[in-house]
């Protein structure tokens, strides 16, 4: 038992930090939240030459470089701090999993090198129109893109919603359903490359414009035998552990904003003087930053206990045990980063007063991300409505 | 104690209602409901134009006293219009800062010169004003003025040098009444002097500042030698007069925000039936307690505005403000949870904000402008339990 | 609309708080937690004769001071302010509501005299052994003792839980259903001397000393066809105004309790000192001070708004519009009161730090009761959960 | 990082849990989940000799150095040992203070002949130690001492005079370590020493504080030229030496305390699924909040013990307090509110509390003692964020 970085994984965090300190900054962040893309291709391209992690938790085998998922969080964390702009999550954090968990080794050998080699990105695309809710619903009724089957392999059609960077993506992991069925029946993964007959795209601008959201529209997509990943019809326990990953990757990135928020905020009253005193001494400002720090400090040890247990899931060998832990670490890391973010942030602008309201001020950018990301695959009372379900609701419970 | 309106004051609840409903059609028809908190910026020419509409129908300054052309209405008939107004969703009042904080500061403390001068214009709607109050370096300290006034020794006439900041409307406005040291070398609020002055000079700059809502309601306004119309009072009022201009604020107005803040309520509502967040019982809870907070603000009000003084004088008015703010940037955030990852959607690029999406980062100024959270705390603690005053850096 | 106290009702306060200086005094508190009765009877004579405000809501026709529920409401802050054990809370802010809203003239004249003298005491019993739960269980599904039409009358029979001076009451106001009945059908109410045959009544020894708590079990009961207050049966709409009365009754008191433990705690930091200070000139203890101080000003406004509501409610020819809100504005003065004492309580217990632990302080005793009021028919959540079916279920709401 | 034990450590575990199986049984059966936070006045003395069985075992101060008669176990196997330990329900340490902060100082600060005269009797459980810190005037203000020490000048011993409070198994120790001013007219932290005393002296008075719960844990210790068996170190060294013991307390410890209160949130999530609460949903929302709450409170205990200082060293530790005791006062009111009006209901007169009732009143104290809440954020904010230090004022 060790629940401490090793000496790599600080060369990681050093590594990602000294990059992002170089690629994302201020003004770099601006850029890329209005340009085409959302983010800078050469930038991203420098990310997948010098520094590789768009490989990390891909195994040798498919060029990547084996690592577990510590090493993404820690990579992910620093991505948060700088609110970077790249497909990084979307690819890494989400379509990747997706491919690890359920593909095929012919599949894993036909996709995954070119992620790792940062020729390709990826995204998840599964929720429907009218399924995410406030609260709980993201779950299986979210799915409502359909598949069926044909003579060569499946037909998918139907509307995608709140797509991270479904708009520029190269590969898409879509969920969908047997038309007529519900609830966890009948969901099917398909790899469907972006630039397939019938897929259409429409980015869909947003309020935290750090981060691109798209609609895809799937219209008679024929997808062949071979790109259905596991068996079609059987694919929600799977869509719910890539899910339950998505969610470790977000959470880890809420950690880095939340620190980010809570360091940038200390700084500022630290210099901003009131009444003839650095603000920073007066203990109604000491205190609230304070309450932020014991939430980073948690949240810290929420996102890496649940990488840790998504280590194990990950691995072939992984310990069974602590793997099926993961729905509950999950749901625990993604609550409590979705409040400690939007306290972190929303406190930080407080204690920025008049200036944090101002576009120039970089402080409303992690408020916004704040916001997005706490509401993305459920905020912190969604979860605990999950953990409530598996505490209370079950016959083997306590 | 009672709750009942008199028949007078129903008859006049009457009279301002349908007056608005004949009024506020054709032309006005879209201003409806636009204008607030966020949406200050908008329509600004149609708005001044209903200003002189309202006037003709003799509705600006109804408060003020008879003798300065106001109509000496009760605050049981302003507490009636503020809602009423508010309830036909008739505009932001662009005329606010003149009718509710100059006008009155004037009548309180200007000269029978400066009353005939300033006051006609207001209550005809056709001059407007703005506040030069807050400075950058000053925050919450806002007796912490660096902008400076000298008086020259030929003419007499005041000359403003300094920056402003938060200055909403103030491209809007023929008006700014102005904060500034009166006296080389004072600190604090010693020293200071309450200037009117005029906007149209080549001395005075506005630069708006834009805001992360991406639009620039608020301006940093520079005055560079500015000639100053007028002083009210003496060299050295300027700290009591603009804190008497402060306690307006708290007036009746109040009660009309209130109607807003209902308004943006019963769009989440509205919102959250149709969407299904209705059913998830985190959402009931934070709406049962929205609306909860939002009738116990309108009577707090009413119990200020009555004069209940029970728990010592200006109990209830000392906490408004962070009741107020507090509450609405909550419900920014529940419009929020409400909308779930439909929050996030924009009406359009680059950056047109929802209703919603503007209620939610406008908010987050309501506890900061006018006196933060944490100064409102101290002012509590101090004022209203006697507790030691926090030590000064200087 | 003038919503400030008039002289007189400032005469009420301040004759009320004169007489609980003299005679709810810690000493006299603490006594009477462990008397047999949990109250001195010498004191609550005094009061009766003195004071008589026993008598404040019953109209002059019946020996009562005719006034209104917001003067009921200004004694019973008064009382929660010195923690006033008496019964008081059962007998004018619960059961005498009973009779003013349904008994008929007859009824009265029999029964409000001896309430008014001060000869009688009475309280509402009407919530059973398996129904008041955690959350919003404080309905019509709690009523389970049981009443059968009988040739002279009917017949009660069942167990009554939580009755506050149930031991000692010489009056009840008994709830009961016809058998086999559910939610809010067959529900009767009845008026039953204490010491009528079958009843049998044990004190049940309570966290918050200061009020007691007994259980009843009535065994063939019997009453005559005029002691059943309106008609057996449908007493449903009758009793949720008693209760929503009762409410507003326990808000009045909380708002007392909230508001003293506020004073006492800034008393004392502006005593205690820590680091060569005054503790009340850290920030950290203003601005929990500033907070109680805030919630304690809106619990006013909640509580006096609802009182004259219920004034309204009372009145023979009160405002029909204003008396429809009972409802809501006792669910929001219980709800924002019971949330607002314990807050109070719990924060005057931390402000008052080791020395607020020890049974020396009376700090203590207004947490204690802060809890038991604060769970006492619903706590907050509950409250709100009843507003938020108002205003999200209907087909009418907005 | 890694969350698995490795093989030798499974081993022990399997070790520990066995003896416990196989020891905590006959006489010791029924102090099983006794003697914990608002228990431990329960069974003195059937918990001495259960803690004499543990020393036999060779259980006590497992985590001293084996120079001292410790086993030097690694950090790993503390854990293990504090987990299985709580998981069979064992009682309450009696001899905790003696083990994790009495012994330990002594270890560190203490000369061979203190040595050894006072770890035997640790380690063997025969001897049993009392903490006097506290003051009435103090509170927070640990450095505020006003109990003195003088030196004898013919004996060169130490003599004793003053009061401490909050002082728990007083009665039931044989030694107290006493915090006293050596140093006449020195003030705050300057000046103390830290001195070993025999209880049993007629100098000595013990007083029980009768607490909310009607209960009497704590005591004042009252010295009156009470003679001082050892002073640690000089002279002048109390303050290092006390400070050093504290943080002795944030050490394994901590994984047996989160056992416990897993135990009070199974029986409240017990009761929840009996009386119809856990269908509630704002009581299923706090249900969840407690049991996220305590998971991350245990990785954050794992994360400190490991040594992992990523965001600064001791940022793990410095949080700790503040986290549990918060959390452990909202355990206290949710099973309140859990059992809803039974919550008021006691187990008999004249004031016999139920188990859920105790925690409800203790953990109220959690948030004050060894430092409160107020203080655990200035030391956040002053060690673990660089904020500026509170301005004291003496």
């Amino acid at each position: 038992m060790e629940f401490r970085l090793t000496d790599e994984q600080y060369m990681v965090r050093d590594t990602a930090q000294a990059f992002l300190a170089d690629a994302s900054s201020s003004g770099q962040v601006r850029r890329a939240m209005t340009a085409a893309r959302s983010y800078d291709p050469a930038v991203w391209q420098r990310l997948c030459t010098e520094l590789y992690v768009q490989a990390v938790t891909i195994p040798e085998a498919y060029g990547g470089l084996g690592l577990g998922y510590v090493d993404l969080a820690i990579v992910l964390e620093q991505m948060g701090r700088k609110l970077f702009c790249s497909p990084f999550m979307a690819t890494v954090g989400m379509a990747t999993n997706a491919l690890l968990l359920v593909a095929s080794d012919e599949q894993k050998q036909r996709w995954l090198p070119a992620i790792a080699e940062g020729t390709q990105t990826a995204t998840l695309a599964w929720t429907g129109p009218q399924a995410a809710r406030a609260g709980g619903s993201w779950g299986a009724e979210a799915v409502s893109a359909t598949w069926t089957a044909t003579a060569e392999g499946y037909q998918l059609d139907g509307d995608l919603r709140y797509v991270i960077d479904g708009d520029t993506a190269d590969l898409l992991i879509v969920a969908a359903r047997t038309p007529g069925s519900s609830g966890s029946e009948g969901i099917g993964l398909f790899v469907v490359p972006a630039s397939s007959a019938g897929v259409e795209r429409q980015w869909t601008p947003t309020l935290d414009q750090s981060r691109r959201l798209a609609n895809l529209t799937l219209r008679g997509v024929s997808v062949a035998a071979d790109q259905c990943l596991g068996v079609a019809g059987e694919g929600w326990p799977q869509l719910q552990k890539i899910l339950a990953l998505a969610k470790v990757s977000l959470a880890a990135e809420q950690l880095g904003v939340a620190s980010e928020a809570l360091d940038m905020a200390v700084n500022y009253t630290l210099e901003r003087e009131q009444f003839g005193r650095a603000i920073a001494s007066y203990q109604a400002v000491k205190h609230k930053a304070a309450d932020m720090k014991l939430k980073a400090e948690v949240a810290c040890s929420a996102v890496y206990y649940a990488a840790c247990v998504a280590s194990e899931v990950l691995a072939p060998d992984g310990d069974v045990n602590i793997a099926a832990e993961l729905d509950e670490a999950a749901a625990m890391a993604k609550g409590y980063c979705s409040d400690t973010v939007f306290f972190n942030a929303g406190s930080a602008l407080q204690l920025f007063g008049g200036v944090g309201f101002t576009a120039e001020y970089d402080i409303q950018l992690y408020f916004k991300r704040a916001k997005a990301s706490e509401l993305y695959l459920g905020n912190g009372a969604a979860q605990r409505e999950q953990i409530a379900a598996m505490l209370l609701d079950g016959e083997s419970a306590q | 104690m009672k709750l009942t309106f008199n028949a007078a004051d129903e008859r006049f609840r009457e009279d301002i209602a349908s007056w608005l409903q004949a009024h506020l059609v054709g032309e006005f028809e879209h201003l409806k409901f636009r204008g607030g908190p966020g949406d200050e910026h908008m329509f600004p020419e149609e708005r001044k134009r209903w200003e002189q509409e309202l006037a003709a129908g003799g509705w600006v300054g109804i408060g003020w006293p008879e003798a300065c052309g106001g109509r000496g209405a009760s605050i049981e008939q302003q507490v009636i219009f503020a809602e009423e107004y508010a309830r036909a969703g008739a505009p932001g009042r662009i005329g606010h800062i003149g009718e509710g904080l100059a006008g009155p500061t004037i009548i309180a403390f200007g000269t029978p010169e400066q009353k005939a001068k300033y006051l006609p214009g207001i209550l005809n709607g056709t001059e407007f004003w703005c506040q030069g109050y807050s400075e950058p370096s000053a925050g919450s300290d806002l007796a912490n003025v660096r902008t400076r006034a000298v008086r020259d020794p030929d003419s007499g006439r005041w000359r403003i040098t300094g920056q402003k900041i938060w200055t909403s409307l103030a491209h809007e406005s023929q008006w700014c009444f102005v904060l500034a040291r009166t006296e080389p070398g004072s600190v604090a609020h010693r020293g200071l002097g309450f200037f009117l002055v005029r906007m149209a000079q080549p001395e005075i700059t506005v630069r708006p500042i834009e805001q992360l809502t991406g639009t620039s309601e608020f301006n940093e306004v520079f005055f560079d030698d500015a000639l100053a119309e007028d002083l009210v009072g003496e060299p050295g009022d300027g700290w009591r007069i603009a804190m008497t201009l402060l306690g307006f604020e708290r007036g009746v107005s109040t009660l009309g925000q209130q109607m807003q803040f209902q308004n943006e309520l019963d769009e989440i509502i509205r919102i959250a039936r149709s969407n299904g967040a209705a059913s998830d019982p985190a959402i009931r809870q934070r709406i049962a307690e929205a609306h909860t907070g939002l009738r116990l603000m309108r009577y707090n009000a009413l119990r200020m505005l009555s004069g209940d003084e029970r728990s010592g004088p200006d109990s209830s008015a000392l906490v408004y403000k962070l009741h107020w703010a507090s509450w609405h940037r909550n419900l920014g955030a529940l419009a929020m949870d409400v909308l779930g990852p439909e929050a996030e959607l924009l009406d359009g690029a680059p950056y047109e904000l929802t209703r919603l999406q503007s209620l939610f980062l406008f908010t987050r100024s309501d506890t900061i402008y006018g006196g933060t959270n944490q100064i409102q705390r101290n002012i509590i603690a101090e004022r209203g339990l006697g507790m030691p005053k926090e030590a000064k850096g200087r």
